[in-house]
């Protein structure tokens, strides 16, 4: 434990004068310490110039669409015939096809996610909810791509099979291939939100002699409430921003109809379609994109804005 | 032939310039590189990436050949713009507007035949009383004045049900084709079913017994065991669409017409690889024509062709 | 089952009458049991779709892998095609997407965690990236085509789609980044600092090593995100048949998703591309498998306990 | 600091603590509990427990953290199994029934016997439909008759007064005190038979432990008690029995008094002198 | 337990501890703080401190915890400034010049203060790296150069022995002790001239504490120390003097015998005697 008696006397090394000599690499260091805050600004800007681009983007050519077809016209037509000699920018069609194949997705998704989570929360043992959880995270990882292929190579035939009227391509087969796509994150963001139920709560139930279908109807979801409507308005929210399943499967019909055995095209079909066919810069079907892009991206903003108000403003306190 | 290029091919040097002509692909095929682009009609693209695949594994392969399909109306849109694309092919001939506008542009355009090829009309297979039908019976099908909703609309003893007509949306230069030479620019029935995707069309005619529709000839021949063609009377009897009847002169000639690719000559004369490309369209595009479904073009227009190409030399 | 009710002696009168709870009790039992019936069934509905996709993919797909398909260049004739050119792509959109969203992914977190005041700029930095995933995927393609491949002339090439789909995954890779930042425990930047080290030589030599297990785990999952996506690339233009290898940055490129659409919506008009289109999501949720497996293993193995 | 107010009081009110005396021989035993065992995966928490409840008594379990209090009063209730690691043996006999039996209905049981928790956990709705909750499960839906049970239950919790005028209110607005004699009230609400008590003071201060001390004095005049608490005093003030828990067994067992007063355990002597624990 | 063995041998150690009368009175001050205010936002945590530490000595600062004792510390190498909300007014005086000064540069500081931390925190690299960090940062990459610093300073800290055939593993693998005597390699790897130390050993065991408690009379020698220490037999049995701090002010500052043997305020008795904290 004899430390220091060799330490400074005689050093081979003395650190103490290392340092002050190397005070000159001190300036490096303080021209680092400046620039950096101001490099890493700039590169967490991008993210914002990355939002400003798409609002400049799709606003200036919406801008220049409205010019041409009046915006009450695009708003209210139900007529969408961009590429004929009389053309016509009705978006109600796509809003259809839009709000139908979503709505068919929710259909599938919000039950069947909903009872996912809760049968993961409050039913599975710790062991049985560690194996189907990641289980069912691999069906969220599944490219979009695959399941447009799935529907359209495997599920439309079966419906087809079943409802005789349906369509080779169709608004259906895709919405309900939506909406298993959905299912995991719908599960997965409700049970988080169930999860975060204090057991003390659900013990308070049981010992009142509550089955577990009493604890998680009256008690665990009225609760988690605000975080379940939440998953369901991103899920929502994903339904609509959903590109390849319904290009794939739903055709590229632009009926404005509410039958879901008909062909029908969703906001992001057609701008895949029209950007697909590469529409010639300045045309109207060129700026008509934009239109339609800004639409899908208020609807997806909205949406966003409305799960985090939901989950920020519902939130029990417990 | 050429009509719509103004640079009229000279015509002078039509024998000498054989020799040539090869000596130079010769030459060429040692070092081409770079790339060609090619987009336009959907209805040519079967013929035309066989083309380029083969072009690029027999004679170039380090020239890139790319092939799209946007359809031909919207092909245009992207050919007669400045640095646009290199081909454009077509299923109908350029109209004058857009001439003008590549006059406007500066872009000299030559356009080149490349095969020929049938309207086909297609139903289900099982559809077996609208086998065969008349010229005016199949307008009245499509068009907005033909009053037919239904089959027993046509003919009193067809079923009692609503026809489905299907086709190309307007991109396509199938679709200008009919609205333009069969229709005569009268508007089309409502309601029907238009699609960007001629595969998307064949799934559907070949799920539904009730649907018609209509496109080039080779999404016909491929799909034979999925859905059947209509043989069209035009006043002389029933006409099967094949290769023999829809070649020049054929029986099938009032629904024949012949497609295009049409060339930017500056790229020709800019570039080797599309000018060596263009050549080898030329000279093998008979070759493919069949096996693609279309009919082929005869020799003399093929001649024609290359004394234009030896020209840009 | 019947408890002895007649022990309670209460002078009250009483509500809760034992009997009809007793007689309630079985069909609240049994409607329990039903709902866990149906819970487990809706549990296993996913499960099952997952199985049956994947079973469907490869028994149509996975006869037509062979070494010829993994490496031939593309054709229209289905017997002579191969996807070679379409890993290539990938390999090279990854190549952009990598670097790039790992620049700006992780800068963005440093900032974020270490530079900004907690006030209206990082909240509004925060907000904005919370947004922009969700942004739809084609709605990055639209500002890709506008910026990358017209405005800045950069056509259809390696290039523009990997920035694109570096903007599309940003925001994975800067919420897994600033978690991994996070979860560096105070003390360790505390011990840096106390040693005489600036902010960032402490950033640098300790909080970055510590989170770089969890920044590579987001950067992977950001990966495979952007391999597996299809519609903003398809907008920006990449044609149906590209049979060249892309060799650099400004190469035209293809890549697995696009091929397996192609594939698809052509398969009436060869019915094997169909087949093709099978095999060629083997490869890539092979692809993906792989990615995801490192990713957790990263996680597993590298993250430290402190 | 609130603490030791409280204890200063102890000393007076253990002795006026007579309850014990006047108690009839005759009993009756509610729970019997017989060589009971627990384990958690291989942790032994409870070892060979003996024990009997008496009806309208409050029995009080003492011991130092760990001892296994929580496990035991979480056994008479069964919510104990809902740690899926927990291992059972022995019998517990409610009324004669062993409610270890697999074939006895757990929801049965609870439905028979309340238990109120350490911390309040109020539901995160309304006054009124915390208290309706258990009747209503139960299948209760007459308005009149749910609006007389919610009254009597919080008049019976002492807490009808203070939140009349709020029954509409969500519960979480109510203070810590309060809301513990919510849940009571809630318990209350199902007519036990048995109410369980996990350390049902820790959380409040001392004003509020006094309330709802008093109140579990009154209870007692209806309802056989178990209450788990680690404040000595308490188990002094309002207890008849005193069961004294070390490492998962049963030290000691007897009247409260005699446990306070005259352990016959050296560990229960120093634990209730505070040598330990 | 623990605590208990190492508190007997306080009371043999506190008589046997005479180094404080060896002490020259000329000692130089190295830290002198004068009205010294600190606020967490509104909260004001030092209030008006006045303190002297002088060189190679033990300097100890005791008071029950919240007390601003590691606030104190921190701001010495102005850590404290860590927490954005930070205001501080008055002055230290580090060896004649004011380190609250704007124009004073904390690295600067901080290469002269070495600290130590309650719980240990080696980063997770080799154990070499750990010890290697101070020097690199501060420029030396000559590898021969860094291993002698790294063995002078694992010698220095006593552990150089038990991990010299280790140095390339992760620091993580070694004991608690030995980490926080690594974390006091790492401190001496930059020859400090002050070292800061806040609660050193109250993440350890008592065997460990001793080790430490050791190394800080060894290192005196060479270092001044500041330590922070909830044990106030520690204080007692290693410290030159002692400051109280009671509520953000300091009650009593003396010589360590002083202090404890005869504390000439009322609080610093209670507080040694146990009356509270
Ligand atoms: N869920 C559990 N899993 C594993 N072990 C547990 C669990 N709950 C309790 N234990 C263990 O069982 C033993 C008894 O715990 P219990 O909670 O019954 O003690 P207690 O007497 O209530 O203590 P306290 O006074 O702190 O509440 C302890 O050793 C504890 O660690
Ligand atoms: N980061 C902070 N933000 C706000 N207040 C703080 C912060 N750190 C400490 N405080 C407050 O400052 C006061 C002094 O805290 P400090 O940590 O200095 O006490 P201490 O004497 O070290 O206590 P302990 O013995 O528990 O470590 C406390 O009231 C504390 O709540
Ligand atoms: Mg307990
Ligand atoms: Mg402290
Ligand atoms: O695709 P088209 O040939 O019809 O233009």
């Amino acid at each position: 434990m004899d430390v220091n008696s060799e330490m400074n006397k005689g050093n081979a090394v003395n650190v103490r004068k290392m340092i002050e000599q190397k005070k000159s690499s001190r300036n490096l260091n303080n021209l680092i310490e400046k620039v950096m805050p101001k490099l890493l600004f700039v590169i967490a800007s991008i993210s914002i110039l990355t939002t400003v681009g798409i609002l400049y983007t799709l606003l200036s050519e919406t801008f220049e669409f409205f010019q041409r077809v009046p915006i009450v016209d695009f708003f209210t037509g139900t007529v969408l015939r961009p590429l004929s000699q009389d053309p016509q920018f009705g978006v109600l069609p796509l809003l259809t096809g839009t709000i139908i194949s979503s709505v068919i997705a929710m259909f599938v998704a919000i039950p069947i996610g909903l009872m996912t989570a809760i049968f993961l929360s409050e039913y599975a043992s710790d062991k049985v909810r560690r194996t189907l959880k990641p289980m069912l995270e691999i069906l969220a990882g599944i490219p979009t791509i695959v399941y447009g292929f799935f529907a359209f190579t495997f599920v439309t035939p079966i419906l087809r099979d079943i409802i005789p009227g349906l369509q080779a391509t169709n608004i259906l087969s895709p919405g309900i291939v939506m909406g298993i796509m959905i299912i995991p994150m719908v599960a997965s963001l409700s049970e988080d939100a169930m999860s975060s139920v204090p057991r003390a709560m659900r013990e308070g139930a049981l010992a009142l002699g509550a089955t577990r279908l009493e604890v998680t109807g009256k008690v665990v979801i009225p609760a988690a409430i605000s975080g379940i409507i939440a998953s369901f308005v991103l899920g929502i929210s994903r339904a609509i921003g959903e590109t390849m399943i319904v290009t794939i499967a739903s055709g590229s019909t632009k009926n404005f109809t509410f039958d879901i055995t008909q062909s029908m095209q969703t906001m992001t079909a057609y701008i895949v379609e029209v950007t697909g066919g590469d529409a010639p810069a300045g045309s109207t079907i060129y700026y008509s994109l934009y239109a339609v892009a800004m639409t899908l991206f208020v609807f997806t903003f909205l949406m966003n804005l409305l799960a985090r108000y939901i989950s920020r403003r519902f939130r029990e306190e417990y | 032939a050429c009509g719509g290029g103004s640079n009229e091919p000279a015509e002078t040097d039509n024998t000498g310039s054989e020799d040539t002509t090869e000596d130079n692909a010769a030459e060429a095929a040692e070092d081409l590189d770079g790339s060609v682009v090619v987009d336009g009609s959907g209805t040519v693209y079967p013929l035309m990436s066989v083309l380029a695949e083969e072009y690029m594994i027999n004679e170039q392969p380090n020239v890139s050949v790319e092939v799209s399909r946007s359809g031909t109306s919207a092909g245009f849109g992207k050919f007669l713009v400045p640095n646009g694309t290199d081909f454009n092919d077509a299923s109908r001939e350029i109209k004058d507007e857009e001439l003008e506008e590549a006059e406007a542009n500066g872009i000299e355009v030559q356009e080149f035949k490349v095969a020929l090829d049938g309207l086909t009309f297609v139903i289900h297979p099982e559809n077996d009383w609208a086998k065969e039908l008349t010229e005016e019976e199949l307008i009245s099908i499509f068009s907005a004045d033909g009053g037919v909703t239904k089959w027993s609309d046509i003919r009193p003893e067809f079923p009692d049900e609503e026809i489905k007509p299907m086709g190309p949306n307007e991109n396509h230069g199938t679709y200008e084709f009919f609205y333009e030479n069969i229709l005569d620019k009268g508007d089309l029935v409502d309601g029907v079913n238009l699609q960007q995707e001629y595969s998307t069309l064949v799934n559907l005619v070949a799920e539904d017994k009730n649907a018609i529709a209509f496109f080039g000839f080779g999404y016909y021949v491929n799909n034979q065991d999925q859905i059947q063609a209509v043989n069209v009377d035009f006043g002389e009897g029933p006409v099967e669409p094949s290769l023999d009847t829809i070649a020049e002169d054929g029986d099938y000639a009032p629904f024949t017409r012949p497609v295009f690719t049409y060339l930017n000559v500056d790229m020709a004369k800019e570039k080797p690889q599309v000018l060596d490309f263009a050549r080898y369209v030329v000279n093998n595009v008979n070759e493919f024509a069949g096996e693609t479904g279309f009919a082929p073009l005869p020799e003399s227009e093929i001649e024609e062709y290359n004394s234009f190409l030896d020209g840009l030399n | 089952m019947n408890i002895d009710t007649t022990t309670q002696t209460n002078t009250t009168s009483k509500y809760i009458d034992q009997n009809t709870v007793q007689k309630r009790m079985n069909k609240r039992l049994i409607k329990n049991n039903l709902a866990k019936g149906l819970f487990f069934v809706s549990t296993m509905f996913g499960l099952v779709v997952l199985a049956i996709l994947i079973f469907r993919v490869f028994s149509q797909g996975i006869g037509w892998i062979n070494v010829d398909f993994l490496t031939g260049r593309l054709s229209n004739n289905p017997d002579r095609a191969g996807i070679m050119g379409a890993i290539l792509g990938t390999l090279w959109l990854m190549a952009v997407v990598a670097p790039v969203t790992m620049l700006l992914g992780v800068g963005t977190a440093i900032y974020l965690e270490a530079y900004a005041k907690k006030g209206k700029i990082h909240s509004f930095i925060q907000a904005n990236i919370s947004n922009l995933a969700g942004v739809p995927s084609i709605v990055f393609g639209i500002l890709g085509m506008t910026i990358f491949v017209r405005a800045l002339d950069l056509g259809g090439v390696v290039l523009a789609g990997g920035l694109t789909m570096s903007l599309l995954v940003l925001p994975i890779v800067v919420v897994a980044s600033q978690e991994a930042i996070r979860a560096v425990p105070n003390h360790l930047s505390e011990a840096s600092y106390g040693m005489g080290a600036t902010k960032w030589q402490t950033i640098k030599n300790v909080i970055l090593p510590a989170a770089l297990p969890g920044i590579l785990t987001g950067a992977i999952l950001s990966l495979s995100r952007a391999i597996g996506e299809t519609a903003p690339l398809i907008v920006i233009g990449i044609p149906a048949l590209l049979i060249p290898f892309p060799g650099g940055l400004m190469d035209r490129f293809t890549i697995l998703p696009v091929q397996i659409y192609y594939w698809t919506i052509d398969a009436s008009l060869v019915a094997e591309y169909a087949n093709l289109a099978a095999a060629t999501i083997i490869v890539l949720l092979i692809v993906l498998f792989i990615l995801n497996s490192t990713a957790i293993i990263i996680r597993n193995k590298f993250q430290q306990r402190y | 600091m609130g603490m030791l107010t409280a204890e200063k009081k102890v000393n007076v009110e253990i002795k006026s603590n007579s309850s014990v005396e006047t108690v009839p021989a005759e009993k009756k035993v509610v729970y019997d509990t017989k060589n009971l065992n627990l384990w958690y995966g291989k942790d032994h928490a409870l070892k060979n427990i003996n024990l009997e409840v008496y009806e309208k008594e409050v029995t009080a379990i003492i011991g130092p953290s760990g001892c296994g209090k929580s496990t035991y009063i979480k056994t008479l209730n069964r919510m104990v199994q809902l740690v899926p690691i927990v291992k059972i043996s022995g019998d517990i006999e409610y009324r004669g029934q062993n409610i270890l039996d697999k074939s006895f209905k757990v929801e049965d049981l609870r439905t028979r016997v309340g238990m109120v928790f350490q911390k309040p956990n109020p539901f995160p709705k309304s006054i009124y439909d915390n208290v309706a909750y258990g009747p209503r499960i139960h299948g209760i839906k007459n308005k009149k008759v749910l609006d007389e049970i919610v009254e009597r239950s919080l008049r019976g919790a002492a807490i009808w007064d203070e939140v009349k005028d709020r029954l509409s209110e969500n519960a979480y607005g109510l203070s810590g005190g309060q809301q513990q004699r919510l849940c009571i009230a809630r318990c209350l609400a199902i007519e036990p038979d048995v109410i369980l008590m996990d350390e049902p003071t820790s959380a409040l201060d001392p004003k509020s432990t006094l309330k709802v001390e008093e109140l579990i004095q009154e209870l007692k005049k209806e309802y056989s008690i178990v209450i788990v608490t680690h404040n000595m005093q308490q188990a002094a003030r309002i207890s008849d029995r005193t069961a004294f828990f070390l490492n998962g067994e049963v030290v000691e067992y007897d009247k409260t008094d005699t446990i306070f007063s005259n352990p016959s355990d050296k560990r229960t002597e120093d634990y209730i002198t505070g040598r330990f624990g």
